[in-house]
């Protein structure tokens, strides 16, 4: 068991789909305990990867490669290094929590968790594949239960927000398949072996890395989402069931940055100094960009993705910075706001569940009415927000600290972000929560049983990183190191 | 094994030794006859005495092939050329020939169970499928001029016949006439362009004609001339632009069965000759280089594919919707003949490769995505609209899943077959350095996705009632099996293609 | 430094620093379910974690050395080339500001069981109380910048929870957000002068950072740069000028917490700061700070005088006081600010509590409704008097010495520099309207007739719990200046303390001749528009510096007479005007205010600060907001169609671009595919002879073209 | 006697004639008539080069063969416009457009 625990991981959920299909329709609970025991373990075993892992060790660990098509050497080769592992175990801690936010679905629950956990494993895959053609049909196999998931269970305008997010995350794809072929064929013995193509670096000419790069970065750019390419994040995550917005925030944003993390960054090292400013500003705009949209929103959920592409913001600015301090602030920012958000969503989940509306004009004075409520939304509203002591601080804090001595004017202006997030935080809290309670929801129930438990472990996580971050920190400053030192290599 | 000449890597027969190594063809005429003559012997209407006689013909043909690919060939010798240099025996040939009956096969099935063809004499269907077959493998393994006539003409006109089958049918014989000025006009223009290409060597063998051509000097604009032509004659037939008018309407108009053996099986023997040309006609190197084929193929492919993909994002036929995705998917496989190998300057092993692999990846998807139409014409109503599908996916499960599979893997998604199939093809390209023929690939997938996508959002994501669930569908056992042996390569090729990979391989690297 | 601290000590300040934290924790679970919810323990809490503060304070008083001081470092965060760590920095100032904070926070406590009896969170009320003790605890005990940073932002979270108490009142849960964002706008200084000096030095830690300013590693205008950074910060927190908007609103919080928070502790922390990092300021840095402070005080002060409500006329002298330290800080009377900011903690939580008594008793905040309530709450009005007669300067009390000691500072600046001679005089027209304006108050809320029967019949004394506080702490204001023990405690700090370089900092234009072995601050600097004589100090008794320079002593001690003088008869006349005014009723305020409408008007309405920061500053943040999310759906995303948003005609900016233009990038794509689609189906007629025409016209295009193309 | 090339000029013609003829009749039956002039000028094509530049009869077989394919073609060709006249008892190719788009 323990020799293959990555294939155990990232295909168990696979075992539990199958499971699923085999059961009689009209037994939903059954269906749903099994589901949960399903994404249970992938969490275990996260949870055993994380107390096993070598902090020392900065190169691959938990290694398998078995060859898959010897004729065009794809090999099945999965590994973690400290920049998966953060990301394997957010995976498997929200998609365990999202079983318990779906409990309320109720067509279709057959179908739902099945494609749930064939989700579940392409996101496994995507951050424990080394092989970029194993990497890459993982990333498409997350696009097929995405779209029936929005596209079934969601809200009013599903279709249209389905389509849109198939079509980006698709071009995004398509070009990152051209670049991986490019990439293949340019080696000797053509390979997709990604440590093979991070050391014959030298093979690539100049202006082969800049036009690869870019090509990839659009891929990668439109999953993060990047500036222009950001438009389908906003009616994806309105449109989206809870559960579903919580996986497509928590984890689904992170394979952007963790793409080029994994493989432009190593592997294209001229092109990553030579476009690093270009990142950095594309950072900040994101920063500015997404704050200012935010402010302007009506629908919660809609404000919550715009704070994500704000945040994720702090992810880019941090990556062009190439320091220690900016590279680890941005893959504990990705971290970070993987929990924040998933707990935003769940909370905008739990008030969609009693109101069955999203409008924050529509609420007022929720604090009197739903106490244990507030509280909670007040700690996840103040991690985003960047308040010290919460885990949003601590990885804002070394990105902009990694990336001022690179990029002064860049961490100036986009440090003016802290306060437009402020604000519309706040402003927020103030609206649906202070003030006073209007009567139509005098008969609000607080937040309940299976509710928090999906909340408090979250809670937990976001205030013992504020105050102790060293356990995360820790797992990826090795590895990160070694990425920012390959992305200098001339 | 005394042969009267060696002709490049071919051992020229005479004609009688020539017949032990043309058994497939042959028994796929004796079954000709013997399924008319037992169509005679029984009056029942719906009787499917023919048909089991076909697949028993069909069935022995294949036996017969992969017998014949095992036999093992003297050192050196690529394959054999039959009758004198008419019809070669290689294994090019023989993977083509195996493709065209496992498709043969799977139409005769579906036909079995489609509510098309009403209750008339399916004698002749039957009969006719046989003899379309043995076209097929002919258009496959002719490298005489006379040859590639004869076989083009023989699939072409049975199909005229087959699409007008149903008589009644005002659509159908409207297709039929369609079908048959626009092909004759096509293989008229082929000829006069064979003609020429006889007048500039005198040689009728497409090996001989090469390396006379490649000898004689200053014939350029003449071969330019003759190849569009024929050109005229192959991409009518593979329906690429200009040539593809008749496609929508035949598609629409012929027996749904019908159709789906149109966009499948002539199309690929379409693409065998189109590579028996290239590779034999402009064989000698740089020959290829001279009348810039690459970039001629590339327009031809883009255009092939864009006009398919974006005329299909408009329809609301299903019929009609897949018809310009098999025009779409005939773009991609003209992207590997465009491949051109920049050191030998002749067709890219990689190409031919992909072009191969690509065929029976589209074999199984596309005839699945028919057999989701027929199935459903079979329970739910004769309308073709996508409308009409609403709601489907859950009333049936199996069907939704199959016609999902189909589907994304027309679009090319791993980890179903069409994606590793694609991947082949860009490989090739890339390879062969036409960057912008690449990206509008991409693109055109891209595009692809949002019709397809249009499909299954009918069938899953638009509810028909908000109320309860609709009574489920229940398949017919035989469908089901059907859907089962067409989706489970579609899968199964996309996770683990090797051995396919190794089959295509042996069939294209003599070549190279 | 290296950490130094002994164990024992080591415990009893995380003992200091975690019991209100624990207070807190214990009542936001707990609270309700406790008895008497909880006040009990928290003011306990406190309580104890004041008494080991005293304990601390006494061991320093024992030890007396205006050097003490003991440090211990732990790591925090390691990732390679980026390392902090948390650690405790404990020396006389800390003993001071831990004095203060602990004995202002247990005191309000007490104030606040009988001021918030019965209220709807009252122990939700006592936890936030306890977070805020443990941030300002904390802000107070840290050794670095980034825990500085880090209790700083805690520190605002804690007001904007104690602001927001009632947050029924929509007033309330504004003034809450309006006081978090101003204070996280002058953060972003603060953190941007900390990045300046990470990245220049690499380290967040006070010494190390001191040491590498002696050893002249940064200096010069980045130093500057950096120095005008931090005091971003001050300026948010202490509600300088131009981010002192929030104050005043925040009086919407129960008046206990705007005795603790916004009187003595918090809006102390700018001045503390600038205290604590003294060192890391150029001279250029300390005028900045100097005129802000001073532009803060006069502005203030005039605003004052014509509030009608009296937590609001409290808040504004908070500002002015608060001015009059940072601007002693500026002018380098490092001492003198300290000190006014430990008097000033006292009698003005005095004052705060005094009204809130009023206020308790009265039910109302403005002064027109008050007047004669001497009779009627005896306790309130002596200590209420004490407070003010502290506060005007009056001498004997605690306010004299402070502020004494800052106009005497100021002096020397001015003498030192005529162009700075400003700065003196304006101070001591301050001093003058200060005591007019304390007066006022005390005239028209405890003297003179009440005006308003009914609420002056059932007025009463508040009870023991309220009325304890206030004497103690009228104790204090009184006899926390005397025996000069903080002075000698509580001295400016000298780089040369942590130059490590033995060599001496290779500064051009070498040691200036006439000065002594004593290292000068200036020494840094070439061309000084301040000639070395900042580090004078009035006090003239600089007993501990090494090697003062005697010359200059006369010059401050003169300094330090003419102040004292002239302070006494600014607080003198600033009392008889406001006797003459509201005492005696010999001039009548009512015509004075007549003939001076439009002074009066711009002074009630606060010179229009709030109105232009809600038109400037928000409205157009707003304003832009809706024009990117305008952008967004439309012109990037193209999602509604044309017609909707022109019919709403949504802003100029978007009326710009007709759909036709811009159908949106992205579904501007989308659009041209299917309209292609559109075309090319319509030529598919279903005709035969079209599809031959198709056939040869293309065939006869690409021919051609290949043909010209070819040969 | 007559060069090569007035054969092939014939020829030519006969296909433009025939793609001409193809293209602008309405009558099913006329436009077969195209089709027939197209496949003869591929003959004569061969027929010239059989005996201008072939030394053997292959050319001379190839047109017999296109001979027959052509009445093939037709016999076919003219039994679906028998049966669409049936339908719409009208072989006017303009009307058969009830498919499009």
């Amino acid at each position: 068991m323990t020799g293959h625990v990555l294939s155990w991981t990232t295909f168990f959920p696979l075992i539990g789909m199958a499971v699923i299909l085999a059961m009689p329709r009209n037994r939903p609970n059954l269906i749903k305990w099994t589901a949960a025991a399903a994404s249970a373990v992938p969490l275990v075993l996260s949870v055993w990867i994380f107390v096993n892992f070598d902090r020392g060790e900065a190169g691959l660990q938990f290694v398998e490669r078995v060859p898959w098509i010897r004729a065009f050497n794809i090999e099945y080769f999965m590994g973690i290094d400290g920049l998966s592992v953060p990301m394997v175990i957010l995976t498997a801690l929200l998609s365990f929590l999202c079983m318990f936010a779906s409990w309320n679905i109720n067509k279709m629950v057959k179908g739902y968790f099945a494609l749930f956990l064939l989700l579940e494993t392409g996101m496994m895959g995507v951050f424990c594949a080394l092989d970029f053609f194993l990497f890459f049909v993982f990333w498409e196999v997350m696009l097929l239960p995405m779209y029936f998931l929005i596209g079934i269970w969601g809200g009013p305008r599903r279709e249209y927000a389905a389509i849109k997010f198939f079509l980006y995350t698709l071009l995004g794809s398509v070009l990152m398949l051209l670049s991986m072929i490019a990439l293949y064929l340019m080696h000797d013995p053509h390979t997709f072996d990604m440590t093979r193509l991070w050391t014959e670096y030298g093979v690539y000419g100049r202006t082969f890395q800049l036009i690869v790069y870019v090509a990839l970065f659009i891929g990668f750019a439109i999953k993060v989402p990047v500036f222009p390419f950001h438009t389908w994040l906003p009616d994806a995550h309105v449109e989206a069931p809870t559960a579903i917005s919580v996986i497509l925030a928590g984890v689904l944003l992170k394979m952007g940055i963790y793409g080029m993390l994994r493989i432009s960054y190593p592997i294209l090292p001229v092109a990553t100094v030579y476009f690093a400013y270009g990142l950095a500003v594309l950072g900040v705009i994101n920063i500015l960009y997404g704050a200012l949209c935010a402010m302007a929103q009506k629908d919660l959920k809609k404000l919550v993705a715009y704070s994500s592409i704000s945040h994720m913001g702090y992810c880019l600015l941090g990556m062009a910075a190439l320091t220690p301090a900016g590279m680890n602030g941005a893959v504990l920012q990705m971290f970070n706001h993987g929990t924040t958000t998933a707990m935003l969503f769940l909370l905008v989940g739990v008030i969609y569940d009693r109101a069955h509306h999203r409008d924050i004009e529509g609420f007022g004075g929720l604090a009197t009415q739903m106490p244990v409520y507030t509280g909670i939304v007040t700690v996840a509203f103040f991690a985003s927000l960047g308040l010290p002591g919460l885990s949003g601080f601590i990885s804002e804090a070394l990105v902009f600290l990694g990336a001022f001595p690179v990029f002064q004017t860049l961490t100036i202006i986009a440090v003016i972000g802290i306060v437009l997030t402020a604000g519309y935080i706040l402003w927020t809290l103030q609206r649906m929560f202070l003030g006073t309670l209007n009567e139509k929801y005098k008969s609000l129930p607080d937040i309940n049983g299976r509710e928090l438990f999906t909340l408090v472990p979250l809670a937990i996580i976001v205030i013992v990183l504020g105050v102790w971050p060293m356990p995360v920190l820790d797992l990826m400053r090795r590895s990160l190191g070694w990425i920012a030192e390959m992305a200098q290599r001339v | 094994m005394e042969g009267l000449e060696q002709l490049g890597t071919y051992l020229v027969l005479d004609i009688l030794p020539s017949i032990r190594w043309f058994v497939p063809e042959i028994i796929l005429f004796a079954g000709f006859t013997l399924a008319i003559f037992a169509d005679l012997t029984t009056d029942k209407p719906g009787a499917t005495r023919s048909a089991w006689v076909a697949l028993g013909s069909l069935v022995a043909a294949l036996a017969a092939t992969i017998a014949g690919m095992g036999a093992a060939l003297p050192e050196g010798l690529g394959g054999l050329s039959l009758f004198r240099g008419a019809v070669v025996f290689d294994p090019l040939a023989n993977f083509f020939k195996v493709l065209f009956l496992v498709a043969t096969i799977l139409v005769v099935i579906l036909i079995l169970r489609s509510r098309d063809f009403g209750l008339r004499k399916m004698g002749e269907l039957h009969a006719l499928l046989l003899v379309v077959a043995a076209g097929l493998c002919l258009m496959a393994s002719s490298t005489h001029l006379l040859l590639l006539y004869l076989s083009l003409e023989m699939v072409s006109y049975v199909s005229y016949v087959l699409v007008g089958y149903v008589k009644e049918d005002r659509r159908a014989s409207e297709a039929g006439l369609k079908y048959v000025l626009f092909g004759s006009v096509s293989s008229g223009a082929m000829i006069f362009g064979l003609s020429i290409l006889y007048g500039l060597t005198g040689e009728m063998n497409l090996t001989k004609i090469g390396a006379a051509l490649a000898v004689s000097p200053g014939t350029e604009p003449a071969v330019l001339v003759a190849s569009f032509l024929v050109m005229a004659g192959i991409g009518y037939k593979i329906a690429a632009v200009p040539f593809h008018f008749w496609c929508p309407d035949v598609y629409e108009g012929a027996p749904t069965p019908l159709t789906a053996f149109l966009s499948v099986a002539p199309k690929a023997a379409g693409f065998a000759m189109l590579a028996r040309v290239t590779i034999h006609l402009f064989g000698q190197a740089g020959s290829l280089l001279a009348i810039d084929w690459p970039l001629v193929m590339a327009v031809f492919s883009a255009l092939t594919m864009t006009l398919g993909n974006v005329i299909a994002v408009q329809q609301s036929n299903v019929k009609r919707l897949l018809a310009y995705s098999s025009i779409a998917h005939a773009g991609y496989l003209l992207m590997g003949l465009a491949c051109v190998d920049r050191a030998t300057g002749t067709l890219s092993e990689r190409g031919l490769f992909g072009v191969l692999f690509y065929l029976v990846v589209y074999l199984f998807m596309n005839l699945g995505a028919f057999a989701v139409v027929i199935a459903l014409r079979e329970k739910v109503s004769d309308e073709e609209e996508i409308d009409s599908y609403r709601g489907i996916g859950p009333r049936a499960p199996l069907l939704g899943v199959a016609m999902a599979i189909f589907l994304f893997s027309l679009t090319g998604l791993p980890p179903l077959a069409g994606f590793v199939g694609k991947f082949f093809l860009f490989a090739a390209v890339i390879e062969a350095e036409l960057y912008w023929l690449a990206v509008v690939g991409i693109l055109n997938s891209v595009i692809s996705l949002y019709y397809y996508a249009r499909i299954l959002k009918a069938m899953y994501l638009e509810r028909v009632d908000e109320t309860g669930e609709a009574p489920p569908l229940r398949l017919a056992p035989s469908h089901s099996v059907l859907l089962v042996v067409l989706a489970a390569p579609t899968v199964l090729l996309g996770i683990f293609w090797a051995p396919l990979a190794g089959l295509v391989q042996r069939s294209v690297g003599f070549l190279f | 430094m290296a950490t130094n601290m002994p164990a024992d000590m080591v415990t009893s300040l995380v003992l200091i620093l975690l019991l209100p934290l624990a207070g807190f924790a214990i009542q936001m679970f707990f609270g309700t379910r406790l008895p008497r919810k909880g006040d009990w323990l928290s003011t306990g809490l406190i309580g104890i974690s004041l008494v080991l503060g005293i304990v601390m304070f006494i061991r320093t008083l024992g030890v007396f050395d205006a050097g003490y001081a003991r440090q211990v470092h732990w790591p925090w965060i390691d990732i390679g080339g980026f390392r902090v760590g948390m650690g405790i920095l404990f020396d006389n100032l800390t003993a001071v500001m831990l004095m203060v904070v602990g004995i202002v926070s247990f005191l309000v406590h007490l104030f606040s069981i009988g001021y918030l009896h019965g209220d709807v969170r009252y122990s939700r009320y006592f936890g936030y109380l306890g977070i805020f003790s443990f941030s300002m605890l904390g802000l107070v005990l840290c050794d670095n910048l980034l825990a500085l940073y880090v209790f700083w932002e805690l520190v605002g979270l804690s007001s904007y929870l104690l602001i927001g108490h009632w947050f029924e009142k929509k007033s309330a849960s504004d003034a809450a957000k309006k006081a978090f964002l101003t204070t996280r706008i002058g953060d972003v200084g603060m953190f941007i002068g900390i990045m300046i000096l990470y990245a220049k030095l690499g380290t967040f830690r006070f010494d190390e950072i001191f040491a590498a300013v002696a050893d002249g590693e940064i200096g010069g205008s980045l130093l500057t740069w950096a120095g005008v950074g931090l005091f971003c910060g001050a300026i948010g927190k202490s509600a300088q000028f131009p981010l002192h908007v929030w104050l005043p609103d925040a009086m919407e919080g129960p008046t206990p917490v705007s005795a603790l928070i916004h009187a003595a502790t918090m809006v102390a922390a700018g001045v503390y700061m600038v205290g604590r990092l003294f060192l890391l300021f150029t001279p250029e840095a300390l005028l900045v700070i100097a005129y802000i402070g001073l532009i803060t005080a006069v502005m203030a002060a005039s605003i004052a005088i014509v509030q009608t409500d009296i937590k609001k006329a409290l808040a504004y002298s908070t500002i002015s006081q608060l001015g009059y330290m940072i601007t002693a800080l500026g002018v380098g009377g490092y001492t003198a600010g300290l000190f006014h900011l430990m008097t000033h903690a006292f009698f003005k939580a005095l004052l705060f509590l005094g009204s809130g008594s009023v206020i308790h008793a009265v039910h109302s905040q403005e002064m027109p409704d008050m007047g004669g309530l001497r009779k009627k709450m005896p306790v309130t009005f002596w200590t209420f008097l004490v407070a003010t007669l502290a506060i005007s300067g009056v001498p004997g009390l605690s306010g004299f010495f402070s502020k004494d000691m800052i106009l005497g500072a100021s002096l020397a600046f001015g003498m030192e520099h005529s162009s700075h001679l400003i700065i003196f005089l304006l101070l001591l027209v301050t001093a003058g309207v200060t005591a007019f304006y304390m007066f006022r108050v005390v005239f028209l809320t405890f003297l003179g007739r009440p005006r308003d029967e009914e609420r002056y019949a059932h007025a009463h004394e508040s009870p023991a719990v309220m009325t304890i506080p206030l004497t103690v702490l009228a104790v204090l204001a009184v006899g926390s200046a005397w025996g000069g023990w903080f002075q000698a405690l509580v001295v400016k700090p000298e780089l040369g303390q942590y130059r490590t370089a033995a060599v001496a900092p290779a500064v051009p234009g070498g040691e200036h001749g006439e000065a002594h072995a004593g290292e000068h601050h200036e020494a840094v600097h070439d061309e000084t528009t301040i000639p070395d004589a900042l580090h004078a100090d009035p006090e003239g008794h600089e007993t501990h510096v090494a090697g003062g320079d005697h010359a200059d002593h006369g010059a401050a001690h003169r300094a330090h007479q003419i102040a004292m003088i002239t302070s006494i008869l600014a607080a003198g006349l600033g009392i008889l005007l406001a006797w003459l005014f509201y005492g005696r009723r010999l001039f009548s305020a009512e015509t004075v205010r007549r003939r001076l409408a439009a002074v009066h008007l711009l002074l009630s309405k606060k010179y229009y600060f709030d109105e232009i920061y809600a038109v400037g500053v928000v409205g157009t943040t707003l304003w832009v907001s809706r024009a990117a999310r305008a952008f967004d759906t439309h012109v990037v995303d193209g999602a509604v169609n044309g017609t909707a948003w022109r019919a709403r005609g949504f802003s100029w900016f978007i009326g710009l671009f007709d759909n036709t233009v811009i159908d949106g990038m992205v579904n501007g794509v989308a659009g041209t595919v299917t309209a292609w689609g559109r075309q090319f189906r319509r030529i598919q007629t279903g005709k035969i002879q079209n599809y031959l025409l198709g056939l040869v016209a293309v065939a006869l295009i690409l021919a051609f073209v290949r043909l010209v193309r070819g040969f | 006697m007559i060069p090569l090339q007035g054969y092939l000029v014939i020829a030519a013609v006969l296909f433009v004639l025939g793609l001409f003829c193809v293209m602008t009749r309405r009558n099913a039956v006329t436009i077969l008539m195209g089709i027939e002039l197209i496949l003869n000028s591929a003959n004569v094509n061969f027929i010239a080069f059989a005996r201008y530049c072939a030394p053997d009869i292959q050319g001379h077989v190839f047109a017999i063969f296109v001979i027959i394919m052509a009445a093939a073609e037709a016999a076919i060709a003219l039994a679906i416009v028998l049966n669409l006249y049936k339908r719409i008892n009208s072989i006017d190719v303009d009307e058969v457009d009830m498919m499009r788009g």
